[in-house]
Formats: structure tokens, C-alpha cells, sequence
């Protein structure tokens, strides 16, 4: 599937409030969590280029502007460093602003207003930012240098922002509910190639609501674990299964929070097993794992049976052509090999 | 529109106050009692204390770094000010920002400074926004220079402003430089005004060191807005008679230039007016300045005997 | 200025040369034989090939990824093209960037398209500064559209030209959406050339699916750049005839404009033109398009024929 | 000294370029780089705001408007995206532009220039984009959160970019000098606490050229590495000498480089002494610091005696009150007292 043929898709099936045991896609957990904030607070408001009207270039937002109307749906001029500055004005006023950048890519069109200002203001002038900020990010898609990025990295460096990544339905929903509701800015990573691949159970209401800051331990082994967060922990999973069918016991931590992260769970499971192995999406170098890494290697040292081992893109944006693609992103398969490497440590 | 003596009086004390706190920032900084840098805004009063008169308590104002007229007019006090310049835990920022940056208080409508210019346009817009999509009848006010008339922000501020037909009201202080930069390396054009049409909103080219003439465009500004006419553009030509920071000695800055705008000082202006009409007599204006000396040594006094911030709260607040 | 018959003879090759190149790309996309997105730039033709033809071909442009025109009227080969869209090693960007992105190749004074926009507006003023600098007689072209109008960067771009009165024409394709977005969601005047006004540089609406008129006041504003007069805005009235991208059946767009536009189809325009002053008849015109379809085989061929990157070359040309 | 009184000093020692054993400042080194290179190759130029008639917010380019006129040495408007992308163009056409921001706080409006555009050029289309971005960093001058920013590990995570901080007049001339020659984009950060408070002996001519991606090491031990850059230096050198004094044998290992990092320095280091702290006056989270854990942590595992160890600045803002101010800054007492206890492990 690439990013045109199927992702940009026009939706039928809104999931309807009353089902009970709900199996949403990824992006149908979203578009839940966006409504029933949208009904749950008049204070809720989403903006974006072309979210309104159209729905949105993934069609997330598909149906919420003719339920809600134009005041809390809002199309905006293509602007991003101003949107998110506009955002914190209307937080500052008591609204709850969710904005979409179109592409994670486009969010560093308004990093300065992120960093500088959103970020800041609490600490500087004691005044809360409550927005957050939807990303849609990663590859896989055949979409190249522009529309593939990962760039969680640059704001988990920076402090008073909070940055989320889900990787099932269930969290999708649950995690966007906790950052509309968080009174800092959140930026919120969505990955495109979960959209429409994964399916799940989805709880209802107040039900499911996920923390921000709380790993979740997606399998439990002994004698290595895979930490991973978003398009990387089904590829995780995979490589996990393959491993037990070989009488391999390996435990998969799937982040959610990059900022703040569940230090007290990375520790927990380093200790147990002694071999850890992250996996994820973004380039390898100054990435995520590295600070997974170094809090390992400080928290977790006499427990550790071998190295400390990353499973990231190669340093390179993100190639178009398909085997330079393949090539580029991690996958089950290139878990595997190092975390076979890992366990014969 | 005729201004009422009281509306006089209350814009002379403030424009008065606001220079004499400049001054006395100028000391303390002299005697090393203000950490770190330091901005003066001479020149700016008529803006800075015309433009925020203008709105009503319930309004809010986003003011960049010399627009000290606006934070005392809108009530924050040169007690809290003094500490903030010296760092203290009673400062508007608690210690945690620099000079004027971060001196916001929304309980008196003001949004705290950051450096990256001209960040105060677009938060001034979300808040306007924020007030039409919530049907409150308030009005948001901005600043920026002739400087950050350069940056994109600006464009895109005063664009969306004007999709979405918001109340905001933006005040150019065109004081003829940004840091050492001239106006002819900013732009090309005479009045920066003249870019209001780029967005069909009006703009109003005033005297910013007639404090009448400010306040009469902002005033008119503000009841458009208001009345759901949408943002306008007021740009003031004003000049600023002090360095771009206490470090800065602005040799590039022509000394006639200096001596020219000297003899139109807006305080100076606006008590020859007063005096002309009979609101102000030496008598009067010598009781003012005493008043306003001993209102700042006791905020002096209070910004000196206030604590420094306890380290032990160094990370406090980084998240809401 | 009369239009010379061989000019207009070019004009309509790459005219149609760029829509049955859009055409193919259409069909190999059905076909999957596209990786990835697709952009059309159906209506855009007379744009795109109308500035382009005005310049020199020592002088650059930077266009968006609607100006299939400009790419082939400057020398990038359908061949290189089409295997760009199939991602292989023989694409303008070797495989690495995304359809109509990274199709740079200075050799044809053109630069690399990146999503960003508007990115290409101030690579454009740089390479006019250095024209400048270098006492070059060269000029820079760059193409925006109207969402890209509202992005600070547009505003930062052309006030640079203008401080510095750089030789630089600035395109702005008005094709009225950007994505679903209406004109009405980017800005509240009528023509986007007004803002020229602001930096105090030549604006000019032209009619942008007559390929003379975008010709003429591109031709105008390379002379005038190129003689230092500095940058000239030209705003293209057009419109953007198939969804933003191959994924977008643009229901947003009222039937009836699509209509009143398709009326007034680039290539049909110039093509009655050309036969009313009897420089194209029927034959002539199936010659042509049977030139240009065989040509487009052979491109296809070679493109389908051509190798994928290999996976070893992953990582080379990070740095240079 | 805070950073107006001092640090924008007008500067009539304009290092003369034929003193044969010269000692400079680390401010006047980067100028002799700036003049010789300048000087050296006619497609050089400066641009950025103030630097000309004004000669820079720190007097940096004082005396360069005037030897070289303004073609070569351009005071730009206040746009620091535009101001990025232009010189982007520039190097283009051959030009090789060195841009200055005032203060490394305001690169971040330049942001998306960098990281999407001059970085992938090269990558995308065979471009290269020989340009040099200053950017003047670091606190501990009382110059609160928007002008003592440590913000390089936004770009040491971009592929494509370089990045160098030099610690010593001698390293400030020759990574700069390095940086203009180098055919990719490098930002160059340069600490303002050390312009005037430092100097040193500094090569003239092609001499001392100081090659990218090479760390130094500024001292040598056996029982501990101390890994540094920037600032960091002079206090991880001080807490090195007083631990000598107390019978410690401690290893110095300046950076200098941060993309490309110096892998083989780090590794060797690491292996030979068995224990690491690493300093940085950035914010802890996802900083430097946590990419060099990590490479240790994989590449020198079975040499480490004890847990890799950070010292870095508490993830908030930089304060401004000079306790708070102190408290935030890591510096040789801070790097002491982790590193006795990382020699007590
Ligand atoms: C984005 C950004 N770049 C650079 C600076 C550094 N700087 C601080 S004030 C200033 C000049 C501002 O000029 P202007 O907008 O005219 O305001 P003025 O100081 O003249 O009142 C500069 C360049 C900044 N604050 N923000
Ligand atoms: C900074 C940025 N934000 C969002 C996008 C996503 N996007 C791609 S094209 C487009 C619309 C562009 O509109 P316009 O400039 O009018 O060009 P057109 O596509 O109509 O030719 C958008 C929003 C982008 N490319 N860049
Ligand atoms: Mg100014
Ligand atoms: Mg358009």
C-alpha cells in the first residue's frame, strides 16, 4: 500500500458510539477519541489544513466537521508556525486546541513556535499550554524524503513538551484522550502505515484512557527484551514470535511516551533480562534509543549480559525508490538478526 | 474625539512612570543591582501607554520589549517589575526569565515576552480567535517593530488574522532600527502600513510620539474590532533614543537624527499640551515626580529585600 | 511584442509535451507502475512553459510540482522523468526523492523541488544574490502557489528581493486550491499581486492559461530584473483541473468552475491561436502529438527498462 | 560577567596576522578564521544581522565590514529562515556563505531551512551545500532562557548536517576554517562564555586546520573519561586536575566534533579507563550525552567497570536569577562529585 493508494481513503464506517466490543483501526481509534472529546468538552477544538471540508489528507478527521461545524473544525491558510502559535493563544483563552500538521514532515515549518513558545511558557510566566499537536509520521509507503519522516526525536530533547507515539487502537484512543486532556503541549505521533493496517479492541467512555508516561509490556520473556514504540512494536511482536517458535523467552516494551519515558519500566525489564535491544523507525543517530540507552547503561548496569543494542534507520532521509526504502527502514526480519546476535552474546 | 482631562492625567502619569522606572532601571543596572542585560524604551511612551489605554480591563495585549507603558498601565507594578529585573522570586516571572521577557500576567491581560520576534502577533491572534469563537466581546492587542516586520510570522499573522476577520489590533513601533539595522535594510517601502492592503485591513500610518494620535487610532482600531470589523494595522513612527540594550552605544545611529526626535519627545509633547489647556502647571507635574520617586524607591526597596528564588524549585513548573 | 511563430511553435510543443507526459503518468499510475503519490498539473501548461521559455538558458529556475513545463522546456528529458516516477537509478534524483520532488539538475539551472513551501522562493533569491555578488547577468525564477501565499516564508522572500533588488521573478501559480483549500481559507483580498505593493516591486495579474500574456510579463520582468530593476511578481491566474493529487477526486471543487475553466484549456487556447494565424492545422497537429506520444514510448521504455538503485548505494551522498 | 557587560565589548586588538607565536582569545580565533578565509578565497562571505557596520551582537565580525566592504560582508534583514535558504542558494552558485545567528537561541527560526532543505540536498539531487551556520551558545551569563540555549543535538540527530563546538582558541580557528571548507552544511556553535574568558596559542596560515569528526584528547588517564565538549571542558579539565591532586588518574576526551562523532576516540577511551562520565551543559534528556552512551554502551561493553554516567543541565529552560542560574549550569564541582562516585563504583 502506498500512501495515495488506500491511506488517503474516504471512510464509510464511523464507528458508532454504542457498539460494545469495539474493533477499530488505528485511525478509526483517532477519529474516535477526537469526537468524544468534541462531544465530552465544548472547550475541544480541532484545526488544521484541509480537516474540515475534507476531512483531512488521511481522512482522520473525515465527518467531524458536518457533525460539529465550522467553530470547532477549523480549515485553516497554510501556515503552520502559526497555527501552533495561534493554538497557544486559544489555550491561553481556556479552549483546547488539537492541531494536525498535514505530514509529521511539516511540523518543523512550526518547531520555533513548539520549542520556544509553547514549551516555555509554563515554566517562564506560569501559564499552561493545553494543546496538542497531531503528527502523522513514518515511512514504509513509497513516499519519500518529505512524507516519511520521524522526527520525534528533536522534541524529546526539549523540556515542557510532552510526545506520545501509540502503536495499537487501543492506545491510538486512549493516549489522544490523555493529551487533550494533559495541560501541556503534547505532540501526538501517529503512524500512517497503522492507519488502516491493524485492527483491535477498542474501549468505550472513560474506559481505556492511557497515561502519559506509562510503557506498556506488550509480552513478557526472560532473556532479552525488544523496547520499541510505534510502527516498530508489531514489527517487534513478529520478531518476538519467531524467536519463541526457536524456544527463545523475549519480552516486548512498547514505549507510548517518549517524553517523559517510563524509566521505571525500562529498568525493570533491563534488569529482568539482562539483553535489551530497541528498535525504532527514526535515524539512528541521536534517535530515541540512544537516550534509552544511556539510562540503561546507567540504571540497569550490573544487570546487563551484553550490549546494548539499536535497531534504527540508517543515517539517511528516507529514500523513494522501493529496495532503497526496504532497505532503509527496520523491519522483523533486521530485529531478528540482531536480536539473535544479542542472545548468542 | 476630544480626550478628557482624566484620560490626559491617567496617560501623563503613566508615560511619566514609565520613564522614570526606565531610568531607574538604567541605575540599578549601573550599580550592578540588575542581573544581566537591560532595555530601554525612551521614546516609546506615547506608544506603548496610547495603544494600551485604549483597551478595556478585559482585553488582553501580547507587548514586545519596549513597551513598558503597556505592562504599568495594564497593572503590573514596578514592584513586581523591579524584582523581576533583579531576578527575585517576587519578579512577574519568579526569577525564571530574562529583563522584560516573560513578564506576562493573564489576570491583567498581558502575555509574557519571548524573545523570538514577533512572536506576540500570532498568540494575539489565537487569543482573538479564541474570543470570537467563544462570542466574548474582547479585543487582543500586539506589537511588534520595524525589525520583525521582516520575519514571516508577521505575514502569517496578519493574514489569518484577516481570513477569519478577528479582533486584533497591531501596533508597528517603527523606531527606525532593529539592533544596528536601518529601516533600508528591512525593507523597501516608506510605510509599513502600507502592507495592510496586502491583507484588506486598514492601516493607519500615526505620530508615536503624539500620544493623542496614537491613542485616537488604537482607540478607533479597537471599536472596529470590537463591532467585528476585523484586525487593523497601526503603524507608529517613534524613534528609539537609547541603544538597541544598555551595551549598545548606537555610534551607527547619526547624531541629528537623535537631536531631531529629541525635540519631539512624547512626554515633552504631551505636557506642552497639557499645559496648554490647563491641566498641568509645574506645581503639578513637581508633585507628580515626587509621587512617582517615591513610589519607585519603595518598589526598590521591596525588589531589594525580596529573596532570590529557592534552587531547590529550579525544576519546578516545567509542566503544568 | 509580437510572439515570433517559432516561439509559439516551441510553446506548444512543451505544452503538450507536459500533458501527455501528465496523461502517461496518469496511466502508469493506474498501472501501478508509479511508486508512490502522483501530481497532476493539467491546466497549468501555459504557467509553467510561458515563464520558463522567458528565460535564458544561463539562468535558473525553482519550480513547484506543478511546472512539468518549465522541468521539460529546460532540458529535463521525459526519459529521466518517468524514471524518476519509477523510482530507478536513472531518475533525476537516482531513486531518492518522490515524483516531481528532488528533480534538480543545476546543469539545467534548475532547482530541486522540497515539499516545504514555499522553500523555493528563497533558493531562488540566494542565487540571484550570487548573481549579483558575481556581477553576473544572470536572473532566478521561483514559482509559488496560492496556499504556499500564506506561509511567512512568501512575505521573508520577497522583502529580501526587494531590500536587496535582486533579479528575480517571482511565479505565483493562483490555480485557486490549495489541496481542498479554497482561496477564501488563504487570504481575503482578490489578487495576490497586490502584495507587490509592499515591497515596492512590480505586480502583475495575467490571464495564466494565455500562454502570450504569461509569456509577455515574464518576458518583461527578466528584461527588468536583468537590467537591476529588481524582482517583478506575476500572479497566474489559473486552475488546478484534477485533484490536488492522483488520491483526490476534489468533490470540494464546484462542477460548474471546472467547467468554466475547461472552457478555457491552456493548450486548446493556444491552439486556435496558432491556427487563426495559420501556423497549425489538423495535420500538423496530429504529426505533432504522434511525435510527442512516440517520444513518450521510448521514455517509458527506457524508464521500465531501467534498473532500481541498488540497496548497497543506501547511504551514499549524504554528504557531499 | 553577564553578557552584556563584557561580552559585547568593542575589541581593538584585531589579532595581527604576522605575530609569530600568537595568543588569542577564542573570540578573536574565530575571527582570524573568519578574516583568513575571507582573505584566503574570494567566494567566502558573512551574512547575518548587525555584523557589519555594527560588526555583531558580540563584536565577532568587528573590523571585517570595514577591511572587506559590504559584498563580502552582508548586514541582512531580521529573517533568520529566509537568511538560511538564500545562502543555501548562494553556495548553489558557488558562493560560500558563512551565516551568523545572533544567538544559537534564535536557529531555531532557521530550523526548517536547515533540517530539510540544506541538509538533504545532497542526498536528494547531488547538490552540495557548502554553507557554515555560527551559532553563539551557552549560558552562565545571566542571560535567562532565550539567549543561553544548548540546542545542537536538534542537528546532531539530521543526517546531512555537521556539527562542531569547539572548546579552545586553537580548535575555535581551525574547526571553523574546517567548516568553511567543508562541501556540507555545519553549524558551527560557538560558547559565548568563552569568547573573552579564555586564550591560547593559535596557529597561523594552513597550520593547525582542525579536521571534522576528530575528537581530542586533552588529557590522559587511566581510571575514569571524562567526555566533553564546549564549555564543558575547562570544568571537566579543573575536576581532572583536582582529582589528580587527590591521587586520581583521570582521562579528558573533548569532542569537539558532534556529527560526525569521533566512534574510535569514544570506543578506545572507553575501553582503556572502563568508566565514562559524560558532561554537557544541554538539557539531559536527549542530549549528546545519551547517543555517546549508547555507542559505548554497544561498542566498548565488555570494558566497562561501571555505569556510564551523565552530568548535564536538569531538563527545564535556562533560568535567569543567578541561583537558579548556578544551580541548572553543570560545572567542574558538579563533574566532580559524579565523577568521585563513578571512581568509587
Ligand atoms: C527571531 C529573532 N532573531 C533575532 C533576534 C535578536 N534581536 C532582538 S531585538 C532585535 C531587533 C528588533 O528590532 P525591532 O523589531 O525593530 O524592535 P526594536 O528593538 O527596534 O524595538 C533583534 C535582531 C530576535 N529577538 N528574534
Ligand atoms: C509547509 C507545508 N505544509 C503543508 C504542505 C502539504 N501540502 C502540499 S501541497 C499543499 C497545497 C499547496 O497549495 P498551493 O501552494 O496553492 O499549490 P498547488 O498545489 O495548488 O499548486 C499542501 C498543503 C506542504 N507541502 N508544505
Ligand atoms: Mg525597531
Ligand atoms: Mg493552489
Amino acid at each position: 500500500m502506498t500512501w495515495d493508494q488506500g491511506l488517503h481513503k474516504e471512510i464509510s464506517t464511523i464507528a458508532s458510539e454504542d457498539a460494545s466490543a469495539r474493533e477499530l483501526t488505528y485511525l478509526e481509534a483517532i477519529r474516535d477519541a477526537l469526537r468524544y472529546e468534541l462531544l465530552r468538552d465544548a472547550r475541544v477544538l480541532l484545526m488544521g489544513e484541509d480537516i474540515g471540508v475534507y476531512g483531512g489528507a488521511f481522512k482522520v478527521t473525515q465527518g467531524l466537521f458536518e457533525e460539529f461545524g465550522e467553530r470547532r473544525v477549523i480549515d485553516t491558510p497554510m501556515a503552520e508556525l502559526c497555527m501552533i502559535s495561534v493554538a497557544t493563544g486559544m489555550a491561553f483563552q481556556g479552549l483546547l486546541p488539537v492541531v494536525e500538521m498535514q505530514f509529521a514532515d511539516f511540523i518543523s515549518s512550526g518547531f520555533d513556535s513548539i520549542v520556544q513558545f509553547a514549551a516555555t511558557n509554563h515554566y517562564r510566566w506560569g501559564q499552561a499550554v493545553p494543546i496538542v499537536i497531531r503528527a502523522p509520521g513514518g515511512g514504509g509507503l513509497r513516499a519519500g524524503p518529505f512524507h516519511s519522516q520521524c522526527n520525534e526525536a528533536w522534541f524529546a530533547h526539549v523540556p515542557g513538551l510532552k510526545v506520545v507515539a501509540p502503536s495499537t487502537p487501543a492506545d491510538a484512543r486512549g493516549l489522544l484522550i490523555s493529551a487533550i486532556r494533559d495541560p501541556n503541549p503534547v505532540i501526538y505521533y501517529e503512524t500512517k502505515a497503522l492507519y488502516r493496517s491493524i485492527k483491535g479492541p477498542v474501549p468505550e467512555g472513560e474506559a481505556g484512557i492511557v497515561p502519559i508516561g506509562k510503557a506498556a509490556l506488550r509480552r513478557q520473556g526472560e532473556e532479552l527484551t525488544i523496547i520499541a514504540y510505534a510502527a516498530m512494536v508489531p514489527e517487534a511482536m513478529q520478531a518476538a514470535a519467531q524467536l519463541e517458535a526457536e524456544g527463545r523467552s523475549v519480552e516486548v516494551l512498547d514505549l507510548r511516551s517518549l517524553r517523559p519515558l517510563d524509566e521505571e519500566a525500562i529498568l525493570a525489564s533491563a534488569r529482568k533480562t539482562g539483553k535489551v535491544l530497541i528498535a525504532h523507525e527514526a535515524n539512528r543517530t541521536g534517535g530515541i534509543g540512544g537516550e534509552v540507552a544511556a539510562i540503561i547503561s546507567q540504571g540497569a548496569f550490573e544487570h546487563l549480559d551484553g550490549p546494548i543494542t539499536r535497531v534504527a534507520a540508517p543515517d539517511t532521509p528516507v529514500p523513494y525508490s522501493p529496495p532503497l526504502e526496504d532497505a532503509h527502514r527496520p523491519n522483523a526480519a533486521k530485529i531478528l538478526d540482531a536480536a539473535r546476535t544479542l542472545l548468542a552474546y | 474625539m476630544e480626550l478628557s482631562p482624566d484620560l490626559l492625567r491617567q496617560a501623563h502619569y503613566w508615560m511619566r512612570l514609565a520613564r522614570a522606572l526606565d531610568d531607574r532601571g538604567t541605575f540599578l543596572h549601573k550599580q550592578s543591582k540588575i542581573v544581566g542585560g537591560y532595555f530601554s524604551q525612551i521614546g516609546h511612551e506615547a506608544v506603548s501607554v496610547g495603544a494600551a489605554l485604549a483597551l478595556e480591563p478585559n482585553d488582553v495585549a501580547a507587548p514586545m520589549h519596549r513597551d513598558l507603558g503597556c505592562y504599568l498601565a495594564r497593572g503590573i507594578t514596578p514592584r513586581r517589575i523591579l524584582a523581576q529585573y533583579m531576578g527575585r522570586s517576587t519578579g512577574v516571572s519568579r526569577g525564571r526569565d530574562a529583563n522584560i521577557h516573560g513578564m506576562g500576567d493573564l489576570n491583567f491581560g498581558i502575555v509574557g515576552f519571548i524573545s523570538h520576534l514577533p512572536a506576540s502577533l500570532p498568540v494575539a491572534v489565537g487569543m482573538a480567535q479564541a474570543f470570537t469563537l467563544k462570542g466574548e466581546s474582547r479585543v487582543a492587542m500586539a506589537f511588534y517593530g520595524d525589525g520583525s516586520s521582516s520575519q514571516g510570522l508577521a505575514h502569517e499573522s496578519l493574514n489569518w488574522a484577516s481570513v477569519f476577520r478577528l479582533p486584533v489590533v497591531f501596533i508597528c513601533e517603527n523606531n527606525q532600527y532593529a539592533y544596528s539595522t536601518p529601516l533600508s535594510r528591512q525593507m523597501n517601502i516608506v510605510d509599513i502600513a502600507d502592507r495592510a492592503a496586502g491583507y484588506d485591513m486598514p492601516g493607519v500610518v500615526v505620530d508615536g510620539n503624539d500620544f493623542a494620535a496614537v491613542y485616537r487610532a488604537a482607540h478607533e482600531a479597537v471599536k472596529y474590532a470590537r463591532a467585528g470589523g476585523g484586525p487593523t494595522l497601526i503603524e507608529c513612527k517613534t524613534m528609539r533614543m537609547r541603544g538597541h540594550a544598555i551595551h549598545d552605544n548606537m555610534a551607527y545611529v547619526p547624531k541629528e537624527l537623535l537631536t531631531e526626535w529629541a525635540h519631539r519627545d512624547p512626554i515633552t509633547l504631551l505636557e506642552d499640551h497639557m499645559r496648554g489647556i490647563g491641566l498641568l502647571d509645574n506645581v503639578g507635574l513637581s508633585t507628580l515626580l515626587a509621587h512617582i520617586e517615591a513610589e519607585l524607591d519603595e518598589a526598590q526597596a521591596f525588589a531589594e529585600q525580596s529573596p532570590y528564588p529557592d534552587e531547590a524549585s529550579l525544576t519546578d513548573g516545567v509542566y503544568a
